[in-house]
Protein backbone atom coordinates (compact mmCIF):
# COMPACT_ATOMS: atom_id res chain seq x y z
CA UNK A 1 0.00 0.00 0.00
CA UNK A 2 1.16 3.27 0.07
CA UNK A 3 3.88 4.57 2.54
CA UNK A 4 5.85 1.28 0.59
CA UNK A 5 8.92 0.56 2.53
CA UNK A 6 12.72 2.38 1.62
CA UNK A 7 15.10 0.19 2.90
CA UNK A 8 18.82 1.30 2.47
CA UNK A 9 21.93 -0.02 3.73
CA UNK A 10 25.31 1.93 4.86
CA UNK A 11 28.36 0.31 6.27
CA UNK A 12 29.51 2.29 8.89
CA UNK A 13 33.50 2.54 9.10
CA UNK A 14 33.81 -1.78 9.37
CA UNK A 15 31.65 -1.42 12.80
CA UNK A 16 28.42 -2.21 11.82
CA UNK A 17 26.22 -2.08 9.04
CA UNK A 18 22.58 -0.12 8.89
CA UNK A 19 19.72 -1.55 7.35
CA UNK A 20 17.65 2.05 7.50
CA UNK A 21 14.20 1.17 7.13
CA UNK A 22 11.63 4.10 6.16
CA UNK A 23 7.66 3.71 5.89
CA UNK A 24 5.61 1.02 6.75
CA UNK A 25 6.83 -2.54 8.55
CA UNK A 26 4.26 -4.53 7.40
CA UNK A 27 3.48 -7.79 5.57
CA UNK A 28 4.41 -5.68 2.46
CA UNK A 29 8.22 -4.83 3.75
CA UNK A 30 8.87 -8.31 3.75
CA UNK A 31 10.95 -8.54 0.59
CA UNK A 32 12.79 -5.52 1.17
CA UNK A 33 13.68 -6.20 4.66
CA UNK A 34 15.20 -9.96 3.73
CA UNK A 35 16.23 -8.62 0.82
CA UNK A 36 18.35 -5.77 2.50
CA UNK A 37 19.21 -8.42 5.07
CA UNK A 38 20.23 -11.63 2.74
CA UNK A 39 22.70 -8.97 1.03
CA UNK A 40 25.00 -7.35 4.05
CA UNK A 41 24.69 -11.17 5.38
CA UNK A 42 26.39 -12.38 2.14
CA UNK A 43 28.72 -9.38 1.68
CA UNK A 44 29.94 -10.52 5.81
CA UNK A 45 28.47 -8.03 8.11
CA UNK A 46 28.53 -9.46 12.06
CA UNK A 47 27.08 -6.60 13.43
CA UNK A 48 23.61 -5.14 11.72
CA UNK A 49 21.54 -2.48 13.45
CA UNK A 50 18.46 -2.25 11.65
CA UNK A 51 17.49 1.67 12.06
CA UNK A 52 13.78 2.24 12.04
CA UNK A 53 12.50 5.49 11.94
CA UNK A 54 10.62 6.80 15.11
CA UNK A 55 6.19 6.91 14.67
CA UNK A 56 6.40 4.48 11.68
CA UNK A 57 3.85 1.86 11.67
CA UNK A 58 4.79 -1.69 12.27
CA UNK A 59 2.49 -4.19 12.97
CA UNK A 60 2.38 -7.59 13.93
CA UNK A 61 3.06 -9.00 10.71
CA UNK A 62 6.84 -6.42 10.15
CA UNK A 63 7.07 -8.26 13.50
CA UNK A 64 7.25 -11.73 12.18
CA UNK A 65 9.63 -10.69 9.11
CA UNK A 66 12.12 -8.97 11.97
CA UNK A 67 11.60 -12.34 13.83
CA UNK A 68 12.93 -14.22 10.64
CA UNK A 69 15.35 -12.46 10.21
CA UNK A 70 16.50 -13.45 14.01
CA UNK A 71 16.74 -16.42 13.39
CA UNK A 72 18.70 -16.11 10.44
CA UNK A 73 20.81 -14.16 12.14
CA UNK A 74 21.54 -16.90 14.86
CA UNK A 75 22.42 -19.51 12.54
CA UNK A 76 24.87 -17.03 11.08
CA UNK A 77 26.64 -15.72 14.74
CA UNK A 78 25.43 -12.56 13.73
CA UNK A 79 24.64 -9.49 16.42
CA UNK A 80 21.45 -7.69 15.81
CA UNK A 81 20.89 -4.30 17.20
CA UNK A 82 17.53 -1.68 16.75
CA UNK A 83 17.38 1.54 16.57
CA UNK A 84 15.32 4.94 16.24
CA UNK A 85 11.86 3.04 17.61
CA UNK A 86 9.68 4.97 19.27
CA UNK A 87 8.70 4.20 22.91
CA UNK A 88 5.52 2.73 22.33
CA UNK A 89 7.38 0.26 19.64
CA UNK A 90 10.45 -0.51 22.15
CA UNK A 91 7.48 -1.90 24.87
CA UNK A 92 5.96 -3.87 21.50
CA UNK A 93 9.46 -5.74 20.98
CA UNK A 94 9.89 -6.18 24.93
CA UNK A 95 6.36 -7.75 24.96
CA UNK A 96 6.52 -9.92 22.47
CA UNK A 97 10.45 -10.70 23.51
CA UNK A 98 11.97 -9.79 20.83
CA UNK A 99 14.77 -8.00 22.79
CA UNK A 100 16.06 -11.27 23.76
CA UNK A 101 17.59 -11.37 20.26
CA UNK A 102 18.15 -7.90 19.67
CA UNK A 103 19.47 -4.98 21.45
CA UNK A 104 17.59 -1.56 21.62
CA UNK A 105 19.09 1.51 21.22
CA UNK A 106 17.82 5.10 21.11
CA UNK A 107 19.61 5.99 18.19
CA UNK A 108 22.35 4.77 15.91
CA UNK A 109 25.35 6.33 17.48
CA UNK A 110 24.15 4.97 20.58
CA UNK A 111 24.19 1.31 18.77
CA UNK A 112 27.54 2.10 17.60
CA UNK A 113 29.18 2.65 20.93
CA UNK A 114 27.92 0.20 22.54
CA UNK A 115 29.43 -1.89 20.21
CA UNK A 116 32.47 -0.13 20.74
CA UNK A 117 32.54 -0.63 24.12
CA UNK A 118 32.46 -4.08 24.17
CA UNK A 119 29.31 -4.88 24.23
CA UNK A 120 29.61 -6.10 20.44
CA UNK A 121 29.65 -9.77 19.64
CA UNK B 1 -16.06 20.50 29.08
CA UNK B 2 -16.75 16.92 27.91
CA UNK B 3 -19.35 16.28 25.57
CA UNK B 4 -22.86 14.89 26.93
CA UNK B 5 -23.68 11.85 25.28
CA UNK B 6 -21.84 9.35 23.24
CA UNK B 7 -20.33 10.01 19.61
CA UNK B 8 -20.33 7.69 17.40
CA UNK B 9 -18.03 7.08 14.60
CA UNK B 10 -18.67 4.55 11.88
CA UNK B 11 -16.14 3.53 9.50
CA UNK B 12 -16.58 0.76 6.49
CA UNK B 13 -13.23 0.27 5.08
CA UNK B 14 -12.67 -2.29 1.83
CA UNK B 15 -11.08 -5.68 3.08
CA UNK B 16 -7.68 -4.99 1.90
CA UNK B 17 -4.70 -4.64 3.82
CA UNK B 18 -3.16 -1.10 4.30
CA UNK B 19 -6.86 0.10 4.84
CA UNK B 20 -6.68 -0.54 8.14
CA UNK B 21 -4.61 2.31 8.70
CA UNK B 22 -8.08 4.55 8.07
CA UNK B 23 -9.21 2.94 11.49
CA UNK B 24 -6.08 3.53 12.86
CA UNK B 25 -5.98 7.29 12.05
CA UNK B 26 -9.59 8.08 12.97
CA UNK B 27 -9.59 6.18 16.28
CA UNK B 28 -6.57 8.52 16.84
CA UNK B 29 -8.34 11.64 16.72
CA UNK B 30 -11.35 9.90 19.08
CA UNK B 31 -9.01 9.23 21.26
CA UNK B 32 -7.34 12.04 21.92
CA UNK B 33 -10.84 13.92 21.93
CA UNK B 34 -11.20 11.85 24.85
CA UNK B 35 -7.89 13.03 26.23
CA UNK B 36 -6.12 10.21 26.13
CA UNK B 37 -2.12 10.23 26.63
CA UNK B 38 -0.28 10.20 23.59
CA UNK B 39 1.59 7.04 24.74
CA UNK B 40 -2.11 5.42 25.56
CA UNK B 41 -3.13 6.47 22.31
CA UNK B 42 -0.31 4.50 20.14
CA UNK B 43 -1.48 1.59 22.40
CA UNK B 44 -5.20 2.49 20.96
CA UNK B 45 -3.93 2.34 17.34
CA UNK B 46 -1.63 -0.73 17.41
CA UNK B 47 -4.75 -2.75 18.70
CA UNK B 48 -7.01 -1.26 16.07
CA UNK B 49 -4.92 -1.95 13.21
CA UNK B 50 -3.71 -5.61 14.69
CA UNK B 51 -7.74 -6.39 15.13
CA UNK B 52 -8.78 -5.12 11.78
CA UNK B 53 -5.93 -6.66 9.60
CA UNK B 54 -7.06 -9.66 11.26
CA UNK B 55 -10.46 -8.84 10.09
CA UNK B 56 -9.31 -8.38 6.84
CA UNK B 57 -7.45 -11.74 6.50
CA UNK B 58 -9.23 -13.97 8.04
CA UNK B 59 -12.82 -12.40 8.64
CA UNK B 60 -13.28 -11.74 4.93
CA UNK B 61 -10.18 -13.46 3.02
CA UNK B 62 -8.73 -10.21 2.00
CA UNK B 63 -11.35 -10.27 -0.56
CA UNK B 64 -11.21 -6.23 -1.27
CA UNK B 65 -14.99 -6.29 -2.53
CA UNK B 66 -16.09 -7.20 1.01
CA UNK B 67 -15.90 -4.64 3.79
CA UNK B 68 -14.96 -4.48 7.26
CA UNK B 69 -16.93 -2.10 9.47
CA UNK B 70 -15.57 -0.42 12.21
CA UNK B 71 -17.67 1.48 15.23
CA UNK B 72 -15.81 3.61 18.06
CA UNK B 73 -18.05 4.93 20.58
CA UNK B 74 -16.75 7.67 22.58
CA UNK B 75 -18.36 7.72 26.42
CA UNK B 76 -18.05 9.99 29.29
CA UNK B 77 -15.73 6.99 30.51
CA UNK B 78 -14.54 4.88 28.09
CA UNK B 79 -13.77 3.88 24.10
CA UNK B 80 -15.60 1.24 22.58
CA UNK B 81 -14.35 -0.42 19.70
CA UNK B 82 -16.41 -2.89 17.74
CA UNK B 83 -14.66 -4.52 14.69
CA UNK B 84 -17.36 -6.90 12.26
CA UNK B 85 -16.23 -8.94 9.65
CA UNK B 86 -18.03 -10.85 6.80
CA UNK B 87 -17.21 -14.04 8.28
CA UNK B 88 -16.31 -15.52 4.74
CA UNK B 89 -13.38 -17.62 5.38
CA UNK B 90 -15.05 -19.85 7.65
CA UNK B 91 -12.16 -19.68 10.35
CA UNK B 92 -13.51 -19.76 13.65
CA UNK B 93 -12.07 -16.77 16.07
CA UNK B 94 -10.27 -18.70 19.10
CA UNK B 95 -11.18 -18.38 22.36
CA UNK B 96 -7.75 -17.69 23.86
CA UNK B 97 -5.29 -15.61 23.27
CA UNK B 98 -1.85 -17.55 24.21
CA UNK B 99 1.50 -15.46 24.70
CA UNK B 100 3.58 -15.79 21.83
CA UNK B 101 6.50 -18.70 22.01
CA UNK B 102 8.97 -16.48 20.58
CA UNK B 103 11.78 -19.40 21.13
CA UNK B 104 10.07 -21.59 19.36
CA UNK B 105 9.98 -19.29 16.60
CA UNK B 106 13.48 -18.68 16.57
CA UNK B 107 14.21 -22.07 16.70
CA UNK B 108 11.88 -22.65 13.97
CA UNK B 109 9.93 -25.40 15.66
CA UNK B 110 6.29 -22.71 15.89
CA UNK B 111 4.86 -20.73 12.90
CA UNK B 112 5.68 -17.09 12.43
CA UNK B 113 2.89 -15.09 13.92
CA UNK B 114 0.44 -15.57 16.40
CA UNK B 115 1.11 -12.56 18.02
CA UNK B 116 -1.74 -10.06 17.38
CA UNK B 117 -4.02 -11.04 19.36
CA UNK B 118 -1.64 -10.76 22.58
CA UNK B 119 -0.44 -7.45 21.64
CA UNK B 120 -4.25 -6.14 21.51
CA UNK B 121 -4.67 -8.03 24.94
CA UNK B 122 -1.71 -6.24 26.30
CA UNK B 123 -2.73 -2.78 25.36
CA UNK B 124 -6.50 -2.93 26.21
CA UNK B 125 -8.83 -2.86 28.87
CA UNK B 126 -11.03 -6.02 27.18
CA UNK B 127 -11.09 -7.40 24.32
CA UNK B 128 -12.69 -10.42 22.94
CA UNK B 129 -15.24 -11.96 20.21
CA UNK B 130 -18.55 -11.51 20.66
CA UNK B 131 -21.67 -13.17 19.68
CA UNK B 132 -23.50 -10.96 16.93
CA UNK B 133 -26.65 -9.68 18.53
CA UNK B 134 -28.51 -9.79 14.70
CA UNK B 135 -28.81 -12.38 11.95
CA UNK B 136 -25.03 -10.88 11.01
CA UNK B 137 -22.74 -14.56 9.73
CA UNK B 138 -19.68 -12.56 10.38
CA UNK B 139 -17.14 -12.63 13.36
CA UNK B 140 -17.60 -9.07 15.75
CA UNK B 141 -14.61 -8.13 17.81
CA UNK B 142 -15.03 -5.78 20.36
CA UNK B 143 -12.24 -4.02 22.72
CA UNK B 144 -12.45 -1.36 25.77
CA UNK B 145 -10.82 0.96 27.04
CA UNK B 146 -11.46 3.25 30.13
CA UNK B 147 -10.47 6.72 30.66
CA UNK B 148 -10.57 5.99 34.11
CA UNK B 149 -7.71 3.57 34.94
CA UNK B 150 -9.38 0.53 36.76
CA UNK B 151 -8.15 0.01 40.51
CA UNK B 152 -6.52 -3.22 39.29
CA UNK B 153 -4.13 -0.98 36.86
CA UNK B 154 -3.97 1.27 39.40
CA UNK B 155 -0.94 -0.59 41.19
CA UNK B 156 1.98 2.00 41.64
CA UNK B 157 4.64 1.07 38.96
CA UNK B 158 6.26 3.38 36.87
CA UNK B 159 7.72 2.53 32.97
CA UNK B 160 5.09 2.70 30.28
CA UNK B 161 3.53 -0.52 30.55
CA UNK B 162 0.72 -0.28 28.75
CA UNK B 163 -1.66 -0.13 31.46
CA UNK B 164 -3.31 3.04 30.73
CA UNK B 165 -1.37 4.62 33.90
CA UNK B 166 -0.47 7.79 31.33
CA UNK B 167 -3.60 7.59 29.71
CA UNK B 168 -6.54 10.33 30.17
CA UNK B 169 -6.50 13.13 32.27
CA UNK B 170 -9.51 11.82 33.75
CA UNK C 1 0.57 -2.29 -9.15
CA UNK C 2 -2.50 -0.11 -8.60
CA UNK C 3 -5.74 -2.24 -7.69
CA UNK C 4 -8.31 -3.32 -10.19
CA UNK C 5 -11.55 -1.71 -9.94
CA UNK C 6 -12.60 0.72 -7.40
CA UNK C 7 -12.43 0.78 -3.82
CA UNK C 8 -14.65 2.34 -1.83
CA UNK C 9 -14.49 4.10 2.37
CA UNK C 10 -17.69 4.92 4.04
CA UNK C 11 -17.20 7.55 6.68
CA UNK C 12 -20.23 8.85 9.60
CA UNK C 13 -19.32 11.09 11.96
CA UNK C 14 -21.56 12.84 14.59
CA UNK C 15 -22.32 16.60 13.10
CA UNK C 16 -20.14 18.31 15.40
CA UNK C 17 -17.34 20.46 14.67
CA UNK C 18 -13.91 18.91 15.59
CA UNK C 19 -15.08 15.28 13.85
CA UNK C 20 -14.31 16.49 10.30
CA UNK C 21 -10.66 15.64 11.30
CA UNK C 22 -11.81 12.23 10.56
CA UNK C 23 -12.52 12.90 7.30
CA UNK C 24 -9.60 14.76 7.01
CA UNK C 25 -6.80 12.02 8.24
CA UNK C 26 -9.00 9.16 5.96
CA UNK C 27 -8.70 11.28 2.83
CA UNK C 28 -5.21 11.52 3.19
CA UNK C 29 -4.59 7.75 3.77
CA UNK C 30 -7.33 7.22 0.26
CA UNK C 31 -5.19 10.35 -1.97
CA UNK C 32 -1.52 8.11 -0.46
CA UNK C 33 -2.43 5.48 -1.85
CA UNK C 34 -3.26 6.53 -5.25
CA UNK C 35 -0.24 7.91 -5.30
CA UNK C 36 -0.94 11.74 -5.59
CA UNK C 37 2.00 14.09 -3.76
CA UNK C 38 2.48 15.49 -0.52
CA UNK C 39 0.82 19.10 -1.39
CA UNK C 40 -1.98 17.70 -3.38
CA UNK C 41 -2.64 15.62 -0.07
CA UNK C 42 -2.86 18.86 1.61
CA UNK C 43 -5.40 20.30 -0.82
CA UNK C 44 -7.51 17.46 -0.51
CA UNK C 45 -7.32 17.84 3.27
CA UNK C 46 -8.60 21.07 3.46
CA UNK C 47 -10.94 21.02 0.76
CA UNK C 48 -12.55 18.03 2.70
CA UNK C 49 -12.14 19.64 6.01
CA UNK C 50 -14.09 22.76 4.44
CA UNK C 51 -16.89 20.42 2.88
CA UNK C 52 -17.60 18.46 6.12
CA UNK C 53 -17.51 21.72 8.32
CA UNK C 54 -20.08 23.12 6.45
CA UNK C 55 -21.57 20.07 6.30
CA UNK C 56 -21.89 20.31 10.39
CA UNK C 57 -22.82 24.06 10.51
CA UNK C 58 -25.36 24.52 7.79
CA UNK C 59 -26.33 20.79 6.77
CA UNK C 60 -27.27 19.38 10.38
CA UNK C 61 -27.36 22.62 13.01
CA UNK C 62 -24.60 21.24 14.71
CA UNK C 63 -26.70 19.05 16.43
CA UNK C 64 -23.97 16.10 17.54
CA UNK C 65 -27.09 13.72 17.32
CA UNK C 66 -27.19 13.95 13.32
CA UNK C 67 -24.83 12.71 11.28
CA UNK C 68 -22.68 13.60 8.27
CA UNK C 69 -22.07 10.61 5.56
CA UNK C 70 -18.45 10.79 3.90
CA UNK C 71 -18.23 8.03 1.22
CA UNK C 72 -14.50 8.48 -1.01
CA UNK C 73 -14.37 6.40 -3.84
CA UNK C 74 -10.73 5.55 -5.40
CA UNK C 75 -10.44 5.16 -8.82
CA UNK C 76 -7.65 4.09 -10.86
CA UNK C 77 -8.13 7.89 -12.89
CA UNK C 78 -9.28 10.32 -9.99
CA UNK C 79 -10.43 10.72 -6.48
CA UNK C 80 -14.40 10.98 -5.88
CA UNK C 81 -15.34 12.47 -2.53
CA UNK C 82 -19.17 12.53 -1.30
CA UNK C 83 -20.38 14.41 1.29
CA UNK C 84 -24.11 14.11 2.47
CA UNK C 85 -25.68 16.09 5.22
CA UNK C 86 -28.95 16.02 6.90
CA UNK C 87 -30.32 19.33 5.58
CA UNK C 88 -32.05 20.10 8.13
CA UNK C 89 -30.88 23.65 9.13
CA UNK C 90 -33.42 24.57 6.05
CA UNK C 91 -30.30 26.40 4.19
CA UNK C 92 -30.20 26.25 0.79
CA UNK C 93 -27.05 25.26 -0.98
CA UNK C 94 -25.57 28.36 -3.01
CA UNK C 95 -25.63 28.37 -6.10
CA UNK C 96 -22.34 29.77 -7.22
CA UNK C 97 -18.88 30.58 -5.30
CA UNK C 98 -17.97 33.54 -4.87
CA UNK C 99 -14.57 34.97 -4.61
CA UNK C 100 -14.26 36.35 -0.83
CA UNK C 101 -13.91 40.08 -0.27
CA UNK C 102 -11.27 40.42 2.13
CA UNK C 103 -11.22 44.08 1.54
CA UNK C 104 -14.67 44.27 2.24
CA UNK C 105 -14.36 42.34 5.20
CA UNK C 106 -11.36 44.22 6.36
CA UNK C 107 -12.85 47.51 6.34
CA UNK C 108 -15.83 45.76 7.80
CA UNK C 109 -18.31 46.38 5.13
CA UNK C 110 -18.77 42.48 4.70
CA UNK C 111 -19.09 39.72 7.11
CA UNK C 112 -16.55 37.84 7.94
CA UNK C 113 -16.52 34.59 6.22
CA UNK C 114 -17.61 33.05 3.11
CA UNK C 115 -14.13 31.64 1.83
CA UNK C 116 -14.80 28.20 2.64
CA UNK C 117 -16.28 26.90 -0.70
CA UNK C 118 -13.85 29.36 -2.52
CA UNK C 119 -10.79 27.53 -0.97
CA UNK C 120 -12.67 24.19 -1.97
CA UNK C 121 -13.11 25.22 -5.82
CA UNK C 122 -9.24 26.21 -5.92
CA UNK C 123 -8.07 23.21 -4.49
CA UNK C 124 -9.77 20.70 -6.28
CA UNK C 125 -10.64 19.72 -9.52
CA UNK C 126 -14.67 19.38 -9.36
CA UNK C 127 -16.62 21.09 -6.79
CA UNK C 128 -20.70 21.23 -6.60
CA UNK C 129 -24.01 20.30 -4.99
CA UNK C 130 -25.57 17.66 -6.36
CA UNK C 131 -29.34 16.36 -6.66
CA UNK C 132 -29.62 13.34 -4.81
CA UNK C 133 -30.78 10.61 -6.62
CA UNK C 134 -33.01 9.64 -4.29
CA UNK C 135 -35.33 10.34 -1.48
CA UNK C 136 -32.82 11.79 0.74
CA UNK C 137 -33.91 15.17 2.21
CA UNK C 138 -30.72 16.45 2.86
CA UNK C 139 -28.04 18.41 0.77
CA UNK C 140 -24.94 16.43 -1.13
CA UNK C 141 -21.65 17.94 -1.77
CA UNK C 142 -19.39 16.21 -4.33
CA UNK C 143 -15.91 17.00 -4.58
CA UNK C 144 -13.54 15.42 -7.79
CA UNK C 145 -9.57 15.31 -7.76
CA UNK C 146 -8.01 13.96 -10.82
CA UNK C 147 -5.09 11.61 -10.44
CA UNK C 148 -3.84 12.87 -14.04
CA UNK C 149 -3.83 16.59 -14.35
CA UNK C 150 -5.87 17.53 -17.07
CA UNK C 151 -4.44 19.26 -20.43
CA UNK C 152 -5.72 22.63 -19.13
CA UNK C 153 -3.46 22.45 -15.65
CA UNK C 154 -0.93 21.08 -17.63
CA UNK C 155 0.67 24.98 -18.55
CA UNK C 156 3.93 25.15 -17.83
CA UNK C 157 4.28 27.25 -14.62
CA UNK C 158 6.14 26.84 -11.19
CA UNK C 159 5.62 27.11 -7.68
CA UNK C 160 2.78 25.72 -5.87
CA UNK C 161 -0.58 26.73 -7.77
CA UNK C 162 -2.87 23.86 -5.90
CA UNK C 163 -3.25 23.05 -9.81
CA UNK C 164 -2.28 19.77 -9.22
CA UNK C 165 0.49 19.35 -10.95
CA UNK C 166 2.80 18.09 -8.58
CA UNK C 167 -0.09 15.77 -7.57
CA UNK C 168 0.29 12.04 -8.55
CA UNK C 169 3.04 10.39 -10.28
CA UNK C 170 0.75 9.20 -12.84
CA UNK D 1 -12.11 19.66 20.74
CA UNK D 2 -9.00 18.13 20.92
CA UNK D 3 -5.39 19.46 19.50
CA UNK D 4 -6.99 22.54 21.26
CA UNK D 5 -4.56 25.71 20.75
CA UNK D 6 -2.23 26.82 23.38
CA UNK D 7 -1.63 30.32 22.91
CA UNK D 8 1.53 32.27 24.12
CA UNK D 9 3.38 35.68 24.32
CA UNK D 10 7.07 36.69 24.21
CA UNK D 11 8.92 39.84 23.32
CA UNK D 12 11.72 40.00 21.16
CA UNK D 13 14.10 43.18 22.47
CA UNK D 14 11.52 45.94 21.91
CA UNK D 15 11.55 44.92 18.17
CA UNK D 16 8.26 42.70 18.26
CA UNK D 17 5.85 40.85 20.34
CA UNK D 18 5.68 37.22 19.32
CA UNK D 19 2.29 35.00 19.67
CA UNK D 20 2.60 31.52 19.27
CA UNK D 21 0.04 29.60 18.21
CA UNK D 22 0.18 25.62 18.84
CA UNK D 23 -2.39 23.59 17.81
CA UNK D 24 -5.83 23.71 15.62
CA UNK D 25 -7.00 27.40 14.07
CA UNK D 26 -10.33 26.88 14.41
CA UNK D 27 -13.28 28.62 15.32
CA UNK D 28 -12.82 27.30 18.86
CA UNK D 29 -9.12 29.33 18.65
CA UNK D 30 -11.41 32.49 18.58
CA UNK D 31 -11.31 33.43 22.02
CA UNK D 32 -7.43 32.55 22.53
CA UNK D 33 -6.20 34.52 19.38
CA UNK D 34 -8.46 37.55 20.08
CA UNK D 35 -7.47 37.93 23.71
CA UNK D 36 -3.67 37.29 23.18
CA UNK D 37 -3.89 40.30 20.50
CA UNK D 38 -6.11 41.75 22.67
CA UNK D 39 -3.12 41.54 25.72
CA UNK D 40 -0.18 42.32 23.11
CA UNK D 41 -1.90 45.24 21.81
CA UNK D 42 -2.77 47.54 24.87
CA UNK D 43 0.52 46.69 25.85
CA UNK D 44 1.41 48.96 23.28
CA UNK D 45 2.93 46.47 20.98
CA UNK D 46 3.03 47.82 17.32
CA UNK D 47 5.31 44.79 14.95
CA UNK D 48 3.15 41.79 15.64
CA UNK D 49 4.36 38.48 14.92
CA UNK D 50 1.85 35.40 14.35
CA UNK D 51 3.76 32.56 14.78
CA UNK D 52 2.08 29.29 13.36
CA UNK D 53 3.41 25.81 14.31
CA UNK D 54 3.79 24.03 10.58
CA UNK D 55 1.33 21.73 10.11
CA UNK D 56 -1.14 22.42 12.12
CA UNK D 57 -4.91 22.49 11.26
CA UNK D 58 -6.04 26.17 9.95
CA UNK D 59 -9.73 25.88 8.50
CA UNK D 60 -11.37 28.76 6.91
CA UNK D 61 -13.29 29.87 10.46
CA UNK D 62 -9.92 30.25 11.86
CA UNK D 63 -8.45 31.98 9.08
CA UNK D 64 -11.72 34.04 9.67
CA UNK D 65 -10.61 35.32 13.10
CA UNK D 66 -7.09 36.40 11.44
CA UNK D 67 -8.84 38.67 9.23
CA UNK D 68 -11.20 40.29 12.59
CA UNK D 69 -7.33 40.80 14.09
CA UNK D 70 -6.19 42.68 10.41
CA UNK D 71 -9.47 44.81 10.92
CA UNK D 72 -8.35 46.03 14.65
CA UNK D 73 -4.28 46.27 13.66
CA UNK D 74 -5.16 48.46 10.67
CA UNK D 75 -6.79 50.97 13.08
CA UNK D 76 -4.55 50.69 15.07
CA UNK D 77 -1.61 51.03 12.70
CA UNK D 78 0.39 48.03 13.51
CA UNK D 79 1.95 46.07 11.69
CA UNK D 80 1.07 42.12 11.46
CA UNK D 81 3.57 39.32 10.47
CA UNK D 82 3.42 35.29 9.97
CA UNK D 83 6.38 32.89 10.26
CA UNK D 84 6.21 29.21 10.54
CA UNK D 85 3.04 28.31 8.05
CA UNK D 86 3.78 25.06 5.59
CA UNK D 87 3.66 26.03 1.97
CA UNK D 88 0.25 24.51 1.71
CA UNK D 89 -1.42 27.52 4.08
CA UNK D 90 0.80 30.01 2.85
CA UNK D 91 -1.18 29.38 -0.46
CA UNK D 92 -4.32 29.11 1.08
CA UNK D 93 -3.57 32.66 2.89
CA UNK D 94 -2.17 34.00 -0.63
CA UNK D 95 -5.61 32.14 -2.09
CA UNK D 96 -7.93 34.82 0.30
CA UNK D 97 -5.78 38.00 -0.18
CA UNK D 98 -4.86 37.61 3.28
CA UNK D 99 -1.49 38.48 2.56
CA UNK D 100 -2.20 42.08 1.30
CA UNK D 101 -2.46 42.56 4.96
CA UNK D 102 0.16 40.45 6.50
CA UNK D 103 3.75 39.63 5.63
CA UNK D 104 4.53 35.91 5.49
CA UNK D 105 7.78 34.74 6.58
CA UNK D 106 9.18 31.44 6.72
CA UNK D 107 10.55 31.69 10.38
CA UNK D 108 10.55 34.23 13.19
CA UNK D 109 13.92 34.74 13.04
CA UNK D 110 13.30 36.05 8.83
CA UNK D 111 10.49 38.24 10.05
CA UNK D 112 12.50 39.95 12.44
CA UNK D 113 15.54 40.45 9.83
CA UNK D 114 12.98 42.02 7.90
CA UNK D 115 11.96 43.85 10.29
CA UNK D 116 15.31 45.20 11.41
CA UNK D 117 16.42 45.68 7.71
CA UNK D 118 13.16 48.78 7.60
CA UNK D 119 10.35 46.93 6.19
CA UNK D 120 8.71 47.14 9.97
CA UNK D 121 6.90 50.00 10.11
N1 LIG E 1 -11.40 -11.79 12.68
C1 LIG E 1 -11.03 -13.08 12.72
N2 LIG E 1 -11.78 -14.03 12.12
C2 LIG E 1 -11.40 -15.34 12.14
N3 LIG E 1 -10.28 -15.77 12.75
C3 LIG E 1 -9.49 -14.88 13.37
C4 LIG E 1 -9.82 -13.48 13.38
N4 LIG E 1 -8.84 -12.84 14.09
C5 LIG E 1 -7.95 -13.79 14.44
N5 LIG E 1 -8.33 -15.03 14.03
C6 LIG E 1 -7.62 -16.30 14.25
O1 LIG E 1 -6.74 -16.14 15.35
C7 LIG E 1 -5.41 -16.50 15.00
C8 LIG E 1 -4.41 -15.68 15.78
O2 LIG E 1 -4.41 -14.33 15.35
P1 LIG E 1 -3.22 -13.36 15.69
O3 LIG E 1 -2.91 -13.48 17.13
O4 LIG E 1 -3.59 -11.99 15.24
O5 LIG E 1 -1.93 -13.88 14.92
P2 LIG E 1 -1.69 -14.23 13.37
O6 LIG E 1 -2.50 -13.27 12.58
O7 LIG E 1 -0.24 -14.05 13.18
O8 LIG E 1 -2.12 -15.64 13.18
C9 LIG E 1 -5.35 -16.31 13.50
O9 LIG E 1 -4.35 -17.11 12.91
C10 LIG E 1 -6.75 -16.70 13.08
O10 LIG E 1 -6.86 -18.09 12.90
N1 LIG F 1 -23.83 21.80 3.36
C1 LIG F 1 -24.47 22.99 3.27
N2 LIG F 1 -25.81 23.07 3.47
C2 LIG F 1 -26.45 24.25 3.41
N3 LIG F 1 -25.84 25.42 3.12
C3 LIG F 1 -24.53 25.43 2.90
C4 LIG F 1 -23.76 24.22 2.96
N4 LIG F 1 -22.47 24.53 2.69
C5 LIG F 1 -22.44 25.86 2.49
N5 LIG F 1 -23.66 26.42 2.61
C6 LIG F 1 -24.02 27.84 2.47
O1 LIG F 1 -22.98 28.47 1.73
C7 LIG F 1 -22.48 29.61 2.43
C8 LIG F 1 -21.02 29.84 2.11
O2 LIG F 1 -20.24 28.82 2.69
P1 LIG F 1 -18.67 29.01 2.85
O3 LIG F 1 -18.12 29.52 1.57
O4 LIG F 1 -18.10 27.74 3.34
O5 LIG F 1 -18.46 30.17 3.92
P2 LIG F 1 -19.01 30.39 5.40
O6 LIG F 1 -19.10 29.05 6.03
O7 LIG F 1 -18.00 31.26 6.06
O8 LIG F 1 -20.34 31.09 5.25
C9 LIG F 1 -22.79 29.34 3.87
O9 LIG F 1 -22.89 30.52 4.63
C10 LIG F 1 -24.10 28.56 3.80
O10 LIG F 1 -25.19 29.45 3.74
Amino acid sequence: MSDEIQVSIRTLGGVATVIDLVGDVTTFAEEAINQAYQGVSSDGAVNIIFNFRENDYINSAGIAILIGVVTEARKREQKLLMTGLSAHFQKIFRMVGLTQYADLYPSVDDAINALKNGKGS
Amino acid sequence: MRPQGSRVVELKIPSELGYEKIAREAVATVARRLNFGEEKIEDIKTAISEACTNAIRYGSGADARMKVVVVLTADDDKLDILIKDPGVSGAAPPGEMNIPDIKGMVEEKKRLGGMGLYIIRMLVDEAEFIEPNDDDEGNQFRMVIYRIPSDEENKPETGDSGSGKKGGTA
